[in-house]
C-alpha cells in the first residue's frame, strides 16, 4: 500500500490522528489570530509571541507523546500548549487575565502551563526552561518512569549558557529528553547569522556527543519523524537528541516589532511554504481528506476559538484583594 | 534664544534623553561602544537606542547575542583594557543570568587587584512593572546591587538626570549601575543641551516641606509629587526628596531633611523586605536625627509577591498614589 | 539511657549534623538525591556531604559539572517533577551563576502557574569569609534571596539547628535556601538524634536579658553570646536573639524584645548596606516597638568593601568581639 | 641544518629564547614547590591551586606574546603569571598577604595580575576569564591594535555557560583571541569522562565555526606550535581557536585534597612525563644545552626562588586600617 514515497507520517499515523493533527494546527493558527484580534481590541494588557507559521513544529514534536511525558515551552508557547492538549478557553483566559485561565490571570501569556497534560509551562526567559526540562528527566530516570520530555528553545536560546550546560548534563547522565530547537532564522531582530558561529544549530549537537539533525520544520511528517526517533532512542534509556526544525514567524517578534531586520520578500516567501497548507496537501494526496473535510476543519477550528474566547471573556477577574495568594504553598508561610 | 549662560533646554523624553547622552558620548570618545540584545537595527526592545546603530555603524552599536553572562562579560573585559563600553540589559530581569560577572569581577576587580585596575563599565537595567510582562519582566532588583560595594548605582527619575547621570557615569573610572525604569520611558521633560553631568551620589530635593520627609526613587519620585501636591491642599507640607543613587546614598541630605521634619516616609517600587527603603530607614534609626523623629518611620514599597500578570493585581502589588497618600495623612495625624 | 521521652543527643559538627540530616532523608525517602560539585567521592569542599555517596550510590548524590546555572535549573526541574533535590553550591558566590534559575523560576514558578505547581527544592550555600580565600569566595549574599518573595531563607548558627532546619526545609513545599557559615562547620553542639524539624521563621532566644536586644544572624549569634558574657560581668543584661530565618523574618519575637529592653543592635557580617539588619532595624522603626526605644538603632554589618585577602585585613571587614562589645558598651551608658 | 623531525621549537627559536623558556619553567616548578613549603610552613593564610606538571602548557603558550598582549588566568595561576613575565618576589609578597605584593595583600594567590605585562589576572571564578578575554580582544580589535589575547581554562571550565557564550560571541565577531584549555583530566575531583559529554574538549571548536587542535600539553614545542600558530591567525584578524593541551597536575586541587579520585599509579605515570625533564632532554639532544648547563639552571632557579620568598617574608603588612582602600578609584567615592 505504502511505497518508500510514502511519508513517513502516512505511513505511520492511522487516518482519524492525522486528522486530529491537522485539528490541532488550524487551531494554532486560529488561537495566534484571535490572541491577536484581542490585542487589537484592547483585551490583552500585555505583550505576546504569535507562533504563526511555526504549527508543524509544535504538533509534529507533540505526536509521540503522551500525557505523561512532559515538555518545556518559551514566551512563544501557545503553539506547544495546543499541541500538548491544552483547554483553548483556559489560555485565552489566562490571556485575558481571568481567574480562570490556567494561571488565574498571574502568569499570563509566557507563563501558561498545564501540568496535569505534561505541559511544564512556557518560559518568559529565553534558554530557562532547558535545564528545567532535563531536570524533568533526571526524574523520570530516578523514578524508573519511562516519560521523556521534550523541550522547545528556539535559535536565539542556543547561544545563552543554560543551553550548554543543559545539553552536557542530560548527555552525560544519558537522560530521556529531546532538545527541539525550533530556529524561525531570528531571535527578535538578530539573524542567526549575527549571533551563532554555526550555520546549523543542529551541528551543535556534536559537542555533547548526542545526535543532531536539521528538518524542515515546516514539513510535519519530516518533524514527526525526526522526534518520534529521538523519543524512543529517549525512552529506550539511549540518551538525549537535538533536533533544530528550521521554520518561520510570520509575525513580527512581538507587538513591539517593526521589522525592520527582515524584508517584505523574505517573509512572503516563508508565507508560500505554509505548513498548514502543506499539511492538508499531504493528506489529501494521500486520500485521507478531500479540499472540503479540510474547509470544514478549518472552519470548526475558528468556531472553536471564536466560542472559546467569548467564554474566556465573560468569565470572572482575579479579586484583587488576593493578589498575594499563592506565593508560598501554605498561604501566609512567609513575611 | 537663550539668555547668555542659561543652557538651552529642550522637552525630550526620557528614552530621548538616554538616547542623547549616549549619541554625544559617541560622537566625543571613540572609546565609547553600546552593547547588548537588539540595540541596533531593532532600535532597543525600548527604543532607547533607537537610530543610532545608522550614525555609529554596527562595530560600535554592538548587537549581541541572546547571552547576558557573556555579554556583559565582554564589557567588563573591553573596559578593563581601553573601551567605555554602555551594555544594556533587554530586561533588568536577565541580569540575574549575569550577576556573577558584575558582582564577582567588575565589582571586585580594582579592589582584589590592590588598586591596579579600574573597570569604567556602565550598564543600564530597565526595569520595574506595570507593562503587563508578568513576573520574570517586571522584577526591581535595585537593591542587590545596591548592596554591592565597588559599584555605583543610580535611578534618574526625570529625562534630565536620565542623562545627566549616563554622562557622569562614563565620566566615572568605576562601574555604574542605572536603572531606568520602563514606565518613565516615555515621561517627558525640560532637558539641557550639550554635555553635563549629574553628580552621582546626590539626592534632590523635588520639593521643600516641613511637615514630613518623602524619600522616594525612581517612578515613585512622580508619585511622591502628587501626593504632595495633594496633601498641600489639605495643609500638609511634605518635602520629596528623590533618592537618585543608591550606592552611594546621599545621608546628608537625607538626614538633614529628617531632622527638619521630623518625620520619614520611603517609597519604592521594589519589594518591601531587604528594599532600599529598608536602608534609608535604618540608616535614619541609626543616626542622630533618631532624635529628631516624631514617628515611626514608615516604609511603603513592593508587595511580598512576585509581580502578578493582571493589570489589576499588577497595580495592586506596588504602592500606588492612594497608598501613599493614605500614609502620609495618618503620618500627619499621628495615627502611624 | 535517656530518660523516656527526652530524646537522645550527641556532640556533633556542624558539618555531621548536615551529613545526619541528609542520611535520614536520603533512607526514608528515595526522592531524595544530593546534587553539587565533588559532592560524591570528594566529599564536598567541606566535606559535609563526607562518604554518603558511598552508602546511597552516584545516582543519588550526584557530582554536577561545574555548570551552576544548569546545575540549580536540573534541581528545579526535577523538583517540579517528583524528586526531592539538595543542591550544594561549593561556594555561596557562584550562585550568582545560578540567580536566573533561584529568582525566576523556583522562586515565582509556583505564583506565575497560579499556584498549581510547587518547587520543594533545597539549595545550601556555604558563605561567608574567614578562610584566606579573598573577595570571591567569602561573600555572605543572603539579603539578596532574602529580598526574594517565593523563596525562604534560613541561616542555622548550631549543630542542632542546621540539622533541623534542613529536614523542615525537606519537608517544605516550597524552595529553602540554606546559608551555612564555612567556619561553623567544625563548631559542635548537642544535637538530638533521629527525624526531628526545626520551625522555619521561628527565631531563637539563645539568651534572655533586659537591658538590650542584640540581634544576631548565624556566626554573629557566638560572637554576640561570648559578648553578653563579658557585658553580665560589667553588670549589663544583654538579650540575644538569633534569627535564624530571614524569609519569613520572626517579627513578634524581635518586637516583643525591643518593647522590653528598649535597645537595639543588629550584627551580621554581610554588606552593612542593604543588609539584614537593615530590614531588622527598619522593620523595628515601623513598628509600635518605635515607641520603646530609647537610643537609635545600632547596626554592625560587614564593612562596604569585598573582602581581602589578607588575614588582618579579612577581620577588619566583619564585625568582630571587641566591634560588638565596644557598640554594646556605648549603647548601655547613652552614648549611641 | 635542520630536518623534518627537528622539533618547532628548535626550527623557531633561537637557543638563547629556549634557554629562557626552560629557565621559566624550573622557576614555576621551584614557584610551586616554594609555594607548598610555604604553606607547610603557615605562612599562607588562605588556600592555593599548585601547577605542578602543567609547565609546559603556561610557557610554551606564551611564546609568541608581547607585553602588549593579553592574558587571562586562573585560580591554578602562577605558572602562566611567572610564563608572562611576572616579578616573582611580588608574587610571593600576594601570597603571603604583603602590602608590596601584586595586589598589595588584597588577593592572594587566586588573584595575582600583573596588567604592566599585559596579564589580566588570575580568577577565582571558574570559566570568570573567558568573557573578560573576549572583552580584551575586542578591544584590541576596536582600538585596532594588533594585541592578542589568550584565555587559559581548565578542562572543568569547559561546562560552564561562560565558555559557550565566550567562544561564540569571540568567532561571530572573529577576534583575535586564542582559547587555551589546560585539560589535567579533572575538575577538582570530576574527571572529563564523567563531567563532559565529548572526549576531547578541543571537538568543541566545531560547535564554533574555530579550529580546534589537541596537543600534548607536556610537550613544550607541540604547545608553541600550536598557540604560535592560533596567535598568528588572530593577529591577522583571521578570528579565535581552540587548543588542548593534555597536562596533569601532580599535586591534589588545592591544599584540602585526599586524592580519592585517581590512582597512584595514574599520578606516577603523569609524573614519568615531566615536561621540564622533556623539555630539557630536547634541548640536550639539539646540542643546546647540556646536563650540567641544565643543572644550573635549576639550581638558579631554586636560588632565584630562595631570595624572592625571603624578601618577601621581610616585606611589610597592609595597615589594618586601610582595609577598604581602593573599592573605588577616587577613595571615599562611595558609602
Ligand atoms: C534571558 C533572556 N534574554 C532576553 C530575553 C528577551 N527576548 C525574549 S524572546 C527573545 C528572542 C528569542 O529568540 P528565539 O530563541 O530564537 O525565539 P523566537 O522568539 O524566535 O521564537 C528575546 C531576546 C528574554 N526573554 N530572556
Ligand atoms: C564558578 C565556580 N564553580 C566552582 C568553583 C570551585 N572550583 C575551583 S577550581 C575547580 C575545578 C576547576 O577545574 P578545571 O577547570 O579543570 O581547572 P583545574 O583546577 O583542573 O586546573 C572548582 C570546581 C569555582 N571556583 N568557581
Ligand atoms: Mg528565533
Ligand atoms: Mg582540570
Amino acid at each position: 500500500m505504502f511505497d518508500e514515497n510514502t511519508p513517513y507520517a502516512v505511513r505511520t499515523y492511522a487516518p482519524e490522528v492525522l486528522i486530529k493533527a491537522l485539528q490541532k494546527m488550524y487551531l494554532i493558527r486560529k488561537f495566534e489570530e484571535g490572541a491577536e484580534d484581542s490585542y487589537t481590541r484592547g483585551l490583552i494588557h500585555g505583550t505576546m509571541h504569535l507562533s504563526i507559521g511555526q504549527e508543524a513544529s509544535a504538533v509534529g514534536a507533540c505526536m509521540s507523546l503522551t500525557d505523561d511525558d512532559k515538555i518545556t515551552s518559551t514566551h512563544r508557547g501557545h503553539g506547544h500548549c495546543v499541541a500538548k492538549g491544552a483547554d483553548l478557553t483556559k489560555m485565552f483566559a489566562e490571556f485575558f487575565g481571568k481567574e480562570t485561565g490556567y494561571c488565574k490571570g498571574r502568569g499570563g501569556s509566557m507563563h501558561i502551563a498545564d501540568p496535569s497534560k505534561g505541559n511544564l509551562g512556557a518560559n518568559g526567559i529565553v534558554g530557562g526552561g532547558l535545564p528545567i526540562a532535563v531536570g524533568a528527566a533526571l526524574s523520570a530516570k530516578r523514578l524508573g518512569l519511562d516519560d521523556v520530555t521534550v523541550c522547545f528553545f528556539g535559535d536565539g536560546a542556543n547561544n545563552e549558557g543554560a543551553f550548554h550546560e543543559a545539553l552536557n548534563m542530560a548527555a552525560i547522565w544519558r537522560l530521556p529528553v529531546v532538545f527541539v530547537c525550533e530556529n524561525n532564522k531570528y531571535g527578535m531582530s538578530t539573524s542567526i547569522e549575527r549571533s551563532t558561529a554555526v550555520k546549523n544549530i543542529a551541528d551543535r549537537a556534536a559537542a555533547y556527543d548526542m545526535p543532531g539533525v536539521t528538518v524542515n520544520g515546516n514539513d510535519f511528517s519530516a518533524v514527526a519523524q525526526a522526534v518520534d526517533r529521538a523519543v524512543t532512542r529517549a525512552r529506550k534509556g539511549d540518551g538525549p537528541s537535538l533536533i533544530e526544525n528550521l521554520t518561520y514567524r510570520w509575525r513580527g517578534h512581538s507587538k513591539s516589532d517593526r521589522n525592520r531586520y527582515r524584508t517584505k520578500e523574505e517573509i512572503a516567501a516563508w508565507q508560500a511554504r505554509d505548513p498548514i497548507v502543506r499539511m492538508g496537501e499531504m493528506l489529501i494526496e494521500h486520500g485521507i481528506l478531500d479540499q472540503n473535510g479540510i474547509s470544514k476543519i478549518e472552519a470548526a477550528a475558528a468556531a472553536t476559538i471564536e466560542a472559546a474566547i467569548a467564554e474566556a471573556k465573560a468569565s470572572p477577574d482575579p479579586h484583587v484583594d488576593q493578589a498575594t495568594r499563592d506565593v508560598y504553598s501554605q498561604s501566609g508561610a512567609a513575611a | 534664544m537663550n539668555a547668555p549662560g542659561v543652557p538651552e533646554t529642550r522637552e525630550l523624553s526620557y528614552a530621548q534623553a538616554i538616547r542623547e547622552a549616549m549619541d554625544i558620548a559617541l560622537a566625543e570618545d571613540e572609546r565609547v561602544v553600546l552593547m547588548g540584545e537588539d540595540i541596533g537595527v531593532y532600535g532597543g526592545a525600548f527604543q532607547v537606542t533607537g537610530d543610532l546603530v545608522e550614525k555609529y555603524g554596527t562595530e560600535r552599536v554592538i548587537d549581541t547575542p541572546i547571552s547576558e553572562l557573556g555579554g556583559a562579560g565582554v564589557a567588563v573585559g573591553a573596559a578593563l583594557t581601553g573601551l567605555r563600553p554602555i551594555f544594556e540589559f533587554q530586561f533588568s530581569d536577565f541580569a540575574t543570568l549575569a550577576m556573577e560577572q558584575i558582582v564577582n569581577q567588575a565589582a571586585k576587580l580594582r579592589f582584589m587587584l590592590g588598586g591596579a585596575v579600574s573597570v569604567p563599565v556602565v550598564m543600564r537595567f530597565p526595569a520595574g512593572s506595570g507593562t503587563g510582562a508578568a513576573a520574570q519582566h517586571s522584577q526591581s532588583l535595585e537593591a542587590w546591587l545596591g548592596h554591592v560595594p565597588g559599584l555605583k548605582v543610580v535611578q534618574p527619575s526625570t529625562p534630565e538626570d536620565a542623562k545627566g547621570l549616563l554622562l557622569a557615569a562614563l565620566d566615572d573610572p568605576d562601574p555604574v549601575m542605572i536603572f531606568e525604569h520602563k514606565l518613565l520611558y516615555k515621561s517627558k521633560g525640560r532637558v539641557p543641551a550639550g554635555r553635563y553631568a549629574t553628580p552621582i551620589g546626590k539626592a534632590a530635593i523635588r520639593r521643600e516641606g516641613r511637615d514630613m520627609t518623602i524619600v522616594a526613587t525612581s517612578i515613585m519620585v512622580l508619585k511622591a509629587l502628587e501626593v504632595a501636591k495633594t496633601l498641600e491642599a489639605e495643609g500638609i507640607d511634605a518635602e520629596v526628596i528623590d533618592l537618585r543613587s543608591i550606592r552611594p546614598i546621599d545621608r546628608n541630605t537625607v538626614l538633614a531633611s529628617v531632622r527638619r521634619t521630623g518625620r520619614l516616609i520611603c517609597v519604592y517600587e521594589g519589594v518591601k523586605t531587604l528594599g532600599i527603603g529598608a536602608e534609608i530607614s535604618a540608616m535614619v534609626a541609626e543616626s542622630d536625627a533618631f532624635d529628631f523623629l516624631e514617628s515611626p518611620i514608615v516604609r511603603l514599597g513592593g508587595a511580598e509577591a512576585p509581580i502578578p500578570y493582571n493589570p489589576e493585581l499588577e497595580k495592586a502589588v506596588v504602592p500606588q498614589i492612594p497608598d501613599i497618600l493614605d500614609a502620609a495623612r495618618r503620618m500627619a495625624n499621628g495615627q502611624v
